[in-house]
């Protein structure tokens, strides 16, 4: 059964130094808030996994808490390039980081592969590309009945995944709507799991389009309203556009980064502290 | 030998959206290049919907744009699939994320990112696919993962996201790209999307099923592979555009074909379309 | 796109005789009325494939339809044996059918594997059994990262597909919700498929739980209300118990059997007519 | 080796419900073999939930009414899960199938069959499965296939629906069968399900992750695995039952165990919530 604990218990107790990290959301639902705790906590060697390392693991890698990198696509959605990440990669800056680079479709299928208890998963996939000969974890698996060769991708299987949701009830069950991405999978193939939540209710009434995550698959829900900020959370907050564009301005200098990240993250002591700091509301 | 005027697909493709050039207003004319391509890939969007043919993957920026118009503009509408897992969104504005919610809101269905990439693309259900990059070469393969090495990169990229698969699967790519003699390059630093590989039969020796790069719209026309070749060959130039104004901004060698034709001018009914598009978002 | 079609239309031009049929419905949603019109047009030599060949496959196999069945449990729930498909296994009668037997995980995955146009699915399952030996469709393989043993069965990809649901809207988009078994994977695995629905509206509004198949990958929708009697469509009707308990008594008898598909399925021209000559009411 | 008293799980399992004698009512002890089953099942599962390992697959009869019973009985629930795709379903009445809309519109969360065998089933989610059958035999392993040879059979059964993976995969299996001659055979037919194979360590060189049958609940009693030999032997019997009786009705060698219990008396607490639970259906 899920606890529900404060997020700078929660990432306490789960995130530790050398851990295998997931924070997934897909535009959607970005769990923004505890990748600032991570940060403020000074986590350090992380392995971070995400399908899309946009600028919550932009933060988290400038800010050095992470020492690999598992992704498919890594870039400021709609503005441009990814400063930290590419600083790290081009320059080493602040310190190497190993990269292991997948395509969504494989990301996907080692996902699904994590949450339904494979060692692999199978899938049309990488042919032809040059990711085949840098990443080590493609390979090729036969059909046994047609002997068709295909694509074999290893299951990830985080110490610990970590998604922001609308609402859970007082027994920790999650409810999450909208685009859902790869949350769910990342939750289930996970050993532990964290979830932010806009809201905590005592009963959670059917949504269209939304799936429950039940208490018992869930370490911790912590109650983090607006904490996907800038990203969103369908039915209570929207995109927050113009963030995402001035992280462009922010990120693209080391001094400009490292001021912000002392000012707004390691100034502050939670994300409603951060909120007033860098001056959103706490609701859009 | 070139790519003669009745190989070319896309002038087959257009003619049903051929218009009388008295038609074309001057106002038209003096659009954007973006808009210009954008215009020209929704003609082929529309073309290949009334074949009945145009379940289309779109990423967000000039195709998500693209793929919008020709679903105000002609029908039947394309079907717009988003990698978010938007199944048939009909968004009322322009989406400024892959994520947006209004494309949620206007689906006819929402299903999870391992279910866009396994149950649609990779069972082939996407009839066409945009791509785009950082480079792309004379055989259509693109790279958008680093420029230089990949282990010391000069300009590390976003990397492979959906493409590489959608390169593979979809029934046709349709490439949206500047033309520059740094981007159209020889031989790509990294081929993060396969195209036509190092040519004739490639595709067809890894096994892809989908049809590979049929087009390639640029700020200065039209780019197909010859059917025999498979190198790129410049079929389509806009108005006022020079063959050696192609020549110039491509960094192979690349051919014009025989009877290359000038872009159809944007109409107005297109250019009203686009401007209450880009004015509601 | 689908087009809207009566279903003796839809059964005459998409099941052929020697056609590889799957018709699913997990209890709920049995398209219990395509099935009858499969008897009606005298269809031969179907390979039929289904998860729980309850009395819907009973009545398929009894009246000759079948020479070959895949399937991963055959009885009726909660009330018996399905005695029409053990006199064809127990006594070739009223001719020999060809089995493949699966377990339920098995099917799962076969028919997700050819939803997603993988020729195999690959699973922890059937170890031990001795299924392995009766049936040729199941193998092992080995995980190109662990080395680690597992099963792999292969893809399901039948001619037609044939499910239940609940609406469409006049472009053939059809709506369903409620539980969903594997209805969508045997659709989206199919190279044509047929959906009767409860009703034809001219919007779909959204509702909870609710999936929406596109009318593009859909062949044909069908108007039969109560098609899926004696199961039920949640939101319209219920199951009819009484009707499943009763056809114990009709199928276990060869003769009384014969007796009631010449009355009730081959001496009614549609669902509506079965229904009356039945005595059931069209709607629950 | 005879299992000894110190050994039966199901011993230690009962004790938080154990209840004085006394608090048994003589209406109580007049209900039905199928009853006493049923209230066995329910005391094993609401000890699981006691100690936080009651994730329950079940299906339909005896271990549905077991499940829900042992819902109204203990405090934390069992949480049901159906193989139709509901997870935590709080039925008010007793499902009459698996897909009844009941378990649908009372659970947490409705997912696909594929998705109930992978993310959950497989995924090792599952505390506790339910299984029953034709034919049991002493090393645990089940047939509800076939009765004879697969190729002509005597008695074809229904198969094996979602038998074998339950057995191979959940933390442990619970079977629950009446105890015949004609069931509880030495060797199956045919082996739908798998136990502990030809006896010990047959699973761990399979490579099975699930624990495997724990205990066989009867209409005489309980028969718990030796944990040397693998072997089912009988460790508790109903009221009445004698141990003639259970070696009489079963078609191996039975063993009796050393400190044989007799099952603890049903109260009016349990009897009660049962004849609600069946009213109410």
């Amino acid at each position: 059964m899920a606890e529900i604990l404060s997020l700078k218990e929660a990432i306490a107790r789960f995130v530790k130094d050398g851990s295998t990290i997931a924070m997934e959301g897909f535009t959607h639902l970005i769990p923004h808030a505890a990748g600032h705790e991570i940060i403020r906590q000074s986590r350090r060697n992380l392995h971070a996994i995400r399908m899309t390392p946009d600028m919550v693991y932009d933060q988290l890698i400038g800010a050095g808490c992470v020492s690999k990198l598992t992704f498919s696509w890594g870039g400021n959605p709609g503005v441009g390039s990814l400063h930290r990440f590419r600083d790290a990669v081009e320059n080493n800056w602040p310190h190497q980081i190993e990269i292991e680079e997948h395509s969504h479709a494989g990301m996907a299928a080692r996902y699904v592969a994590g949450a339904s208890g494979l060692p692999f998963g199978v899938l049309r996939g990488y042919v032809g590309t040059d990711l085949v000969d840098q990443t080590s974890s493609i390979k090729t698996i036969s059909c046994p009945f047609t002997n068709e060769e295909l694509t074999a991708v290893p299951a990830i299987n985080p110490d610990v995944s970590i998604i922001h949701a609308q609402r859970a009830d007082r027994e920790g069950n999650v409810q999450i709507w909208g685009l859902l991405g790869v949350q769910r999978e990342s939750v289930l193939a996970a050993k532990a799991s964290i979830v932010t939540v806009e809201e905590i209710v005592d009963k959670l009434t059917p949504v269209s389009g939304g799936v429950v995550i039940p208490s018992w698959v869930v370490s911790a829900v912590c109650l983090v309203s607006n904490g996907a900020h800038p990203s969103y959370a369908s039915g209570y907050s929207e995109r927050d556009n113009s963030f995402y564009k001035s992280w462009d301005d922010i990120a693209k200098d080391r001094e400009s980064f490292v001021e912000w990240v002392k000012n707004h993250i390691l100034g502050t002591t939670d994300f409603d502290s951060f909120s007033r700091s860098v001056g959103i509301s706490a609701l859009v | 030998m070139i790519l003669s005027a009745d190989q070319s697909a896309f002038r087959l493709w257009c003619k049903p959206m051929a218009i009388a050039s008295t038609s074309a207003s001057t106002s038209a004319n003096q659009i954007s290049t973006d808009d210009l391509m954008i215009v020209n890939a929704a003609r082929v969007l529309g073309t290949l919907a009334a074949a009945g043919n145009a379940a289309c993957f779109v990423g967000i920026g000039l195709p998500s744009t693209a793929a919008n118009l020709a679903r105000h503009l002609y029908s039947p509408e394309p079907v717009l699939i988003y990698e978010s897992g938007c199944i048939g969104s009909k968004p009322t504005r322009l989406p400024l994320s892959i994520g947006d919610g209004e494309l949620a809101d206007t689906s006819d269905s929402v299903v999870s990112v391992p279910e866009i990439f396994s149950y649609w693309l990779q069972a082939g259900r996407i009839d066409v696919g945009f791509l785009g990059g950082a480079q792309l070469d004379k055989f259509g393969n693109i790279n958008s993962t680093v420029i230089g090495s990949y282990e010391k990169p000069k300009t590390r990229l976003p990397g492979a996201g959906g493409a590489p698969e959608i390169a593979a699967t979809a029934g046709q790519v349709i490439v949206i790209m500047r033309q520059t003699k740094r981007a159209f390059v020889d031989r790509c630093d990294f081929r993060t999307s396969f195209g036509f590989g190092d040519g004739p039969g490639h595709r067809e020796r890894l096994g892809l099923r989908g049809g590979g790069p049929k087009i390639v719209i640029t700020d200065l026309g039209v780019l197909e592979p010859d059917p025999q070749t498979c190198e790129l060959v410049q079929t389509q130039m806009h108005l006022g555009v020079t063959a050696e104004q192609c020549v110039e901004n491509t960094g192979w060698k690349l051919r014009i074909a025989e009877n290359v034709i000038t872009t159809e001018a944007v109409t107005d009914r297109e250019v009203n379309a686009l401007r209450e598009l880009q004015s509601a978002t």
